[in-house]
């Protein structure tokens, strides 16, 4: 008594064509405007199309944008990280006091990026094992982990880092490419792997759009979110170590500010600031397009609050504009 | 082609820094083929101060005159303007002695923690508990300043310095800090801020507690910013040197060295056109000139000018 | 008395208090009635800051913008008093409170006619709109001497005892009590929060009602403005930078969830009231400078811990045997 | 045949499209004072939509409605609450963290002479509401402290809050039991009596026929035929509804249960549930069955590792098992389909193909990197076996209908291979057709070695699936009954903790 009929139709895998969705990606649109930024400063300015300047120009964004890929992934999950730039201060704060302690550059990594890896530990299990919403535990953690820099510098500074460490932050792999851009490169190409090419990256997407059905279809929820924290604290890290190389010392202020530049090259990236959605190249380009137009109005001597109004502004647009044209379109069939 | 003359502050809008500026244009002017770039961040960060400088670089700058918001920080980024041929000095705030050429001092440190001490014991015959409140805990020159005041102390019977605190040269939190200094030592008699945002802040907030009278402020301030506190009564006296000369020297120490007219070596001297001579210590360093104090006599008068 | 010991504005007054009389034990003048309504006044800021903060937050928005408003209305109401100096100070404050509107305003206008994340949208506006004191001021400050005596004088001045600066927070107090709790705005707010969906069932248009929220914030940050430059006496880019933060974070402490839906107006000022007596008892008892950021954040985690525990849902019981044991 | 009145409210020619779906097209439909009329048709047929139309929620793109033969149009929620019309919606659409008194009042809450809210009158206003809606419920307490029945009945209570001539109810019982079930009937009469024109959307026929006087069915969003309940066989109505013939309604396969597969021995939990124990054999179906909230997908979510058990063993295969994860349970092969499937069972942002692949990544994957083509080809072979309707493997699942949804979730979990699959209210909201290729597949992999336990509140479904019922309230087991001479009766008394009768 079968009534309903098995249809042994086949379902198609994909229906749209591989170019369509390429142009109509957020990455093309980044892609466009960082093309557009790149010709109006080639314009602007005679000393914009210089190798050794756009090689100086990197450091503009390097640091920020190794932070910001690991950021990604955690607002892909749905949660946020704003102690990133804490973070940085006490790693360097505790590189300085290895140096004290008579520490070798090798030993000075590491306890770097030890310390970022801890502190991510810490806002993860403050997230994942006491169940906080991340926007607050961070705002806590950022005044505590800068904080306890504090507490450990005062009013001094640490210096007088070995030269064989600051090749990490103003050493050249090969001609202009420096150490930290070619870091950047190579962490942005694993990142990309992790999120795009492994099951791991499935699971934070998963994660972010829905959690409860992801922890309903046995993926462990607490355990990614908790890797994902210790993964940006471990790449704040990684920015502590160039950073303090490529200052030659550590005050507690260091990278001030840092978290809010790193969020902003995130968005601006695609990621859906709700989680679930976005890629790790908008990040890049994303990055790439904010070292230019601050490098572009730099060399205009611009002031650094008005290049943030661009930033403000590009921001909004950017995010804004598809918007617009979809509304526009709709009322077009429509009407 | 003119020679072009960057003059680096800690961050713009800064009203002591502005008046820097119309130093080093008054310098510029002078000299006739320098064009000024008067750039900073616009926060007091060393990182913001290093984009600058690399922009900088960028754009082959004959000088850069920097007033440091870090002394070891901005070194590496220094350098590396320095292998590009580009002369680089700094001024007011220092940086370490492999980070420039020289360090032109607006004053020696000596007199200016000497004279920030003198001025609140000038005003306490009998002595009495004097508070600090300085800017940036990682501020260069405020720390050497402290340090020098704190030399002096036994020259001065009675005066006893309680404590240091900081206001990160933020008015709110200058203002918040002296309320805590207030509160907490009911004997104060004096605050040194040898900060003219906190200093500003701190005449203010005794002022707002009611305690003109009780507690003098003093330290380092800008005579069009404290003249409403010294008419109130709340400061008796301020130091500060004169920012224009600072800048005007600055950009002439700069031209000088980058024309080739001088050499950035101990013991040099140095021309500063109008303001005479520096002359070089062990460590690069020299002073301009010696602070110069304001008080209700002649306030007014600077008031009007910076 | 168990009773009231449930509600969490309780167990933060508690808390208060406790601390309150902790500082006293060490440093009675602390408690002082004249200390203690400078600590009041001190914080008012902050609580009205905290009061607009708590209605966006309400509605599962968050304003990053509020410490640049703030600047951006003073610097102009600053701005305006230098310029005419006999200008009426209330009218200034109202052109700051306008203002603070027209720009909290435009965050709403983006959150619900684009669509766009509200974090998002305030971390664009909070550049734009500091930018913008720089490039209308030309980063230039305005001092003391440069304001009018009379633009200086209204925070200052008492009336019954008490300085304006708190009768100002205190009348926000008052006024938001009766927005929230006895108007339909106040409530749609819970309304969009708690279920957005839901509110739209109910007649209430979600978008509208964050536009509201946001100018409603805009306004307060605006008085905020007015009232942080008259009190401090100078103007510039920088004049509460990053103070959102705090501002959230006094939010956070007194209660509000930053799902949305949840958050009350007392304990939005308790929270505040509880930051502000840290910050200002941390220089009186003698901790060192250095500690002070470490002992705030360790404050916001464990109020966060704390409020999570009360909120977290208390399991459906559908054992009767259990529901008798409890 | 009655007089036909002249209609209270009449809808000519609607239309309403979402970006890729027509969902209403040209539907007409007539609702007359003092008469219910259902509204019938299949998941994603349009009935939804047209409330949100008529609730002012959505604007249709074509149509007019007429409201006592004037044209109106309804901008929003509220202008259609003052022309009168109300409705209980499918979906609850009240506020956890309100009092009961604003959820029934938010929006038109009385105010007083000062234009401020009037709590006191609010109070006073929702106690009397809640007890015609048959309600013992105090309008202070927060709705987060009720239980699901007692917010429906807030709901309705919320319908009744506005003087209406037009009563809405979509699916109103899907979350009730019997008892509140029959109050609700009661209410509808008494509404009836007033002379409201009522409209009630339901998927269960014996309802229908119940308590409706006249029928509307939806196809596809269109409208394919009206008329008086009395004039009409149940099986017409359905073939009309669904297009074609459904034959027998549950397709159970007579199997012959092997040996045991899962053991539960004394599983407690301190507040859901308390000494669960039975036995589970290969190739069984064991129904559930429970009033709404007697803790049976507490006791479900504890055994797939969601929640923990503070007590209790399990054995799979005759081996002692610990299960404290979902991941665990589904390594040790027990498997649970969601009662709450858009918030628990598909991800409905993603792709099919993730969403069928996601628990067996570790499969489909090579250390970790993902190979798309062993994806593509596990989820093409399982939904396909399931019969999904959709454009292509790409699409994402929320827009696909509720029943196709239901198959890709059903597609995820026995892609990997379980051994014990959980269905909580596998039919919940689904129309007859889907029902029936749910118990059709259900009934397959039964013989096909696979044990099932199904959770259902629907005894006709529990009665034809089941080879043996286990009965729970409360939180424990109130009765085991084997299938054969089950009746109807037992069931509900057990549930209910009705003593045998005599
Ligand atoms: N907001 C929306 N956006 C896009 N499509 C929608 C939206 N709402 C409904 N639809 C689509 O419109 C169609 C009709 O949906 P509707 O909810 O009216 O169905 P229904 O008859 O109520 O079904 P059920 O019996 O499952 O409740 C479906 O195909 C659905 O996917
Ligand atoms: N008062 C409540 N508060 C929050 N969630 C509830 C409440 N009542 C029910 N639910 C949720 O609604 C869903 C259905 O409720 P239900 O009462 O059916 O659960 P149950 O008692 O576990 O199951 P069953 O009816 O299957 O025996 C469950 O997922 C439950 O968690
Ligand atoms: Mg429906
Ligand atoms: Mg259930």
């Amino acid at each position: 008594m079968n009534t309903i009929e098995h249809t042994t139709r086949t379902i198609p895998d994909r229906l749209k064509g591989g170019a369509e969705r390429i142009l109509k990606s957020w990455e093309s649109l980044l892609f466009a405007v960082m093309v557009a930024i790149f010709i109006v400063n080639s314009f602007a300015s005679p000393y914009f199309l210089d190798p050794w300047n756009l090689s100086d120009a990197t450091f503009n964004f390097t640091e920020k944008a190794i932070v910001a890929l690991a950021l990604a992934l955690v607002i892909i999950s749905g949660e946020i990280d704003l102690s990133v730039a804490s973070i940085i201060a006490i790693s360097s704060t505790l590189m300085g006091a290895a140096l004290k302690l008579g520490a070798g550059p090798y030993e000075l990594v590491a306890v770097g990026l030890a310390t970022g890896a801890v502190c991510g530990a810490i806002n993860g299990w403050l997230v994942t094992g006491l169940g906080l919403p991340s926007i607050v535990v961070t705002i806590g953690t950022m005044s505590l982990f800068r904080g306890l820099a504090y507490i450990v510098l005062g009013d001094k500074a640490y210096t007088g880092y070995p030269s064989e460490f600051s090749w990490f932050g103003q050493g050249y792999v090969w001609w202009v490419f420096s150490f930290e851009l070619v870091l950047f490169v190579a962490l942005a190409f694993l990142f990309y792997i992790l999120l795009h090419r492994t099951s791991f990256g499935r699971l934070v997407y998963s994660i972010g759009n829905n959690q409860t059905a992801a922890l309903f279809s046995g993926v462990r929820v607490a355990r990614v979110k908790f890797i994902l924290f210790v993964l940006t604290g471990l790449m704040a890290g990684v920015a502590a170590v160039c950073l303090t190389s490529r200052l030659g010392s550590t005050r507690p202020s260091i990278a001030t500010g840092l978290e809010l530049e790193a969020i902003t090259m995130v968005v601006l990236g695609g990621i859906n600031i709700n989680g679930g959605s976005g890629s790790i190249l908008g990040v890049v380009l994303a990055a790439v397009i904010m070292g230019l137009v601050t490098f572009g109005l730099g060399l205009l001597n611009v002031p650094g609050i008005v290049m943030s109004i661009f930033i403000g502004l590009l921001l909004i647009l950017v995010i804004a504009i598809p918007v617009v044209l979809r509304k526009i379109s709709w009322q077009r069939k429509a009407g | 082609e003119n020679k072009k003359i960057a003059l680096v502050v800690k961050a713009l809008g800064i009203g002591f820094f502005d008046a820097a500026n119309k130093g080093a244009q008054e310098a510029a002017k002078e000299l006739g083929d320098v064009d000024i770039i008067y750039t900073g961040p616009t926060d007091t960060t060393a990182e913001g101060q290093i984009e600058v400088i690399n922009s900088l670089i960028a754009q082959k700058v004959d000088a850069i005159a920097i007033s440091a918001n870090d002394r070891d920080a901005l070194v590496p980024a220094l350098k590396k303007a320095m292998d590009r041929g580009i002369t680089v000095i700094s001024w007011d705030s220092g940086v370490a002695p492999e980070g420039r050429a020289m360090h032109l001092n607006p004053s020696s440190n000596a007199l200016i923690g000497n004279m920030c001490v003198k001025m609140a014991a000038d005003n306490l015959p009998e002595g009495g508990d004097v508070a600090i409140l300085s800017a940036t805990a990682t501020a260069t020159n405020q720390n050497t300043w402290i340090e020098e005041m704190k030399k002096v102390l036994p020259n001065y019977k009675g005066i006893n310095i309680v404590t240091t605190v900081y206001g990160d040269d933020k008015t709110d939190k200058s203002y918040t800090e002296t309320q805590g200094l207030i509160k907490a030592y009911p004997n104060l008699k004096a605050i040194i801020a040898p900060t003219s945002v906190g200093v500003v802040a701190a005449a203010q907030a005794v002022e707002d507690a009611g305690m003109v009278g009780k507690i003098n402020v003093t330290g380092l301030g800008l005579p069009s910013e404290m003249a409403g506190h010294v008419k109130a009564g709340s400061s008796k006296s301020f130091a500060i040197w004169n920012p224009i000369d600072l800048g005007y020297s600055a950009t002439m120490i700069s031209y000088n060295l980058l024309t080739g007219k001088a050499k950035a070596e101990a013991g040099a001297e140095i021309g500063m056109g109008r303001m005479g001579n520096v002359k070089l210590d062990d460590n690069r360093e020299g002073a301009m000139a010696d602070p110069f104090v304001y008080d209700a006599k002649n306030v007014e008068e600077f008031a009007k000018i910076f | 008395m168990k009773h009231l010991l449930k509600h969490r504005e309780f167990q933060l007054l508690f808390a208060i208090v406790a601390l309150t009389l902790l500082i006293a034990i060490r440093f009675p003048v602390f408690i002082e009635p004249s200390s203690l309504g400078n600590v009041y006044s001190d914080t008012s800021i902050l609580i009205i800051l905290a009061l607009g903060q708590m209605v966006v937050i309400l509605t599962k928005c968050v304003d990053l913008s509020t410490a640049a408003t703030l600047a951006l209305c003073g610097m102009v109401a600053a701005m305006l008093n230098n310029l005419y100096p006999d200008v009426p100070v209330l009218l200034l404050v109202l052109v700051a409170i306008g203002l603070g509107a027209v720009l909290g305003a435009i965050n709403g206008l983006l959150v619900w006619k684009l669509d766009m994340p509200p974090i998002v949208v305030t971390l664009g506006t909070m550049t734009v709109y500091r930018g913008i004191i720089f490039v209308l001021s030309n980063g230039k400050w305005i001092n003391a001497h440069e304001m009018s005596d009379a633009f200086k004088a209204l925070p200052r001045d008492h009336f019954l005892g008490i300085s304006l600066l708190s009768w100002s927070s205190i009348v926000v107090i008052v006024l938001m009590a009766v927005v929230v709790g006895r108007t339909a705005l106040g409530r749609s707010f819970f309304a969009v929060g708690g279920n957005t969906n839901a509110a739209v069932y109910a007649g209430i248009n979600p978008g509208r009602s964050r536009f509201l929220a946001f100018t409603i914030s805009g306004a307060l940050s605006g008085l905020a403005g007015y009232l942080w430059i008259s009190r401090y006496a100078v103007a510039y880019v920088d004049i509460a930078l990053g103070f959102e933060l705090d501002v959230v974070a006094a939010c956070v402490i007194g209660g509000v969830s930053i799902a949305g839906g949840i958050g009350s107006v007392p304990g939005a000022v308790l929270g505040a009231l509880f930051l502000g007596i840290i910050k200002n008892a941390l220089p009186v008892i003698n901790v060192s400078p250095f500690w002070q950021l470490a002992i705030s954040g360790t404050v916001i985690i464990i109020a966060v811990a704390f409020n999570a525990r009360a909120e977290r849902k208390k399991g459906r019981v559908i054992l009767r045997k259990a529901e008798v044991r409890a | 045949m009655t007089p036909k009145p002249a209609a209270t409210i009449r809808l000519d020619g609607i239309s309403k499209s979402f970006p890729g779906v027509k969902a209403l097209s040209g539907v007409s439909l007539a609702l007359y004072p003092g008469q219910v009329t259902a509204l019938v048709g299949e998941n994603g047929a349009g009935k939804s939509t047209l409330v949100k139309v008529l609730t002012g929620i959505y604007q249709p793109d074509a149509g007019e409605i007429h409201l006592e033969s004037a044209v109106t149009v309804l901008p929003s929620a509220h202008a259609a609450l003052r022309a009168g019309i109300t409705a209980i919606h499918q979906e609850t659409v009240l506020f956890d963290e309100l009092s009961v008194a604003e959820n029934i009042f938010i929006g038109h809450a009385p105010r007083n002479r000062f234009g401020l809210i009037d709590w006191n009158g609010m109070y006073e206003k929702a106690a009397m509401l809640l007890e015609r809606a048959g309600a013992k419920i105090d309008p202070r307490i927060r709705l987060r402290d009720l239980s699901i029945a007692s917010r429906h009945l807030v709901a309705i209570a919320r319908a009744l809050s506005v003087d209406a001539r037009v009563v809405i109810m979509d699916e109103p019982t899907a979350a009730l039991s019997h008892k509140e079930i029959g109050e609700l009937y009661e209410l509808v009469e008494r509404l009836k009596a007033d002379g409201k024109a009522i409209l009630f959307i339901s998927h269960k026929f014996d309802e229908i026929f119940r308590i409706a006087d006249r029928y509307t069915v939806f196809r596809d969003g269109q409208m394919v035929g009206e008329g008086i309940i009395r004039d009409i066989h149940q099986d017409d109505l359905v073939r009309m509804m669904v297009g074609r013939d459904i034959g027998q309604v549950f397709p159970k396969k007579q199997v012959t249960p092997g040996a045991p597969v899962l053991t539960v021995s004394g599983y407690c939990h301190p507040t859901e549930f308390e000494d669960i124990g039975f036995e589970l054999k290969r190739g069984e179906i064991l129904g559930f069955y429970g009033l709404v909230g007697a803790g049976r997908s507490e006791f479900m979510q504890a055994l797939f590792g969601v929640t923990k058990p503070s007590k209790g063993a399990i054995r799979i295969d005759g081996e002692i098992a610990v299960i404290r994860t979902p991941a665990e349970a589904i390594s040790k092969g027990i498997v649970y389909v969601p009662e709450e499937r858009g918030r628990q069972g598909a991800i409905t942002a993603m792709p099919i193909f993730e969403n069928v692949t996601l628990p067996s990544l570790s499969k489909t994957s090579r250390h970790g990197f993902i190979r798309l083509a062993e994806e593509f080809k596990l989820a093409r072979e399982y939904t396909s076996r399931l019969d999904l309707r959709a454009a292509s493997l790409d699409q994402d699942v929320g827009t696909l209908s509720g029943g196709n949804q239901q198959k890709v979730v059903i597609a995820k979990w026995l892609a990997t291979k379980p051994k014990v699959i959980i269905l909580d209210e596998p039919t919940k909201g689904i129309d007859i057709g889907s029902k029936a290729a749910v118990h059709e597949f259900m009934s397959e992999l039964a013989a096909a070695g696979l044990s099932v336990i199904m959770v259902s509140s629907e005894i006709p479904e529990i009665l034809g699936m089941s080879d043996r019922v286990i009965v729970m309230r409360e939180g424990r087991i109130a009765g085991e009954f084997k299938r054969e001479g089950l009746t109807a009766e037992a069931l509900v008394r057990a549930a209910a903790g009705i003593g045998a009768a005599a």
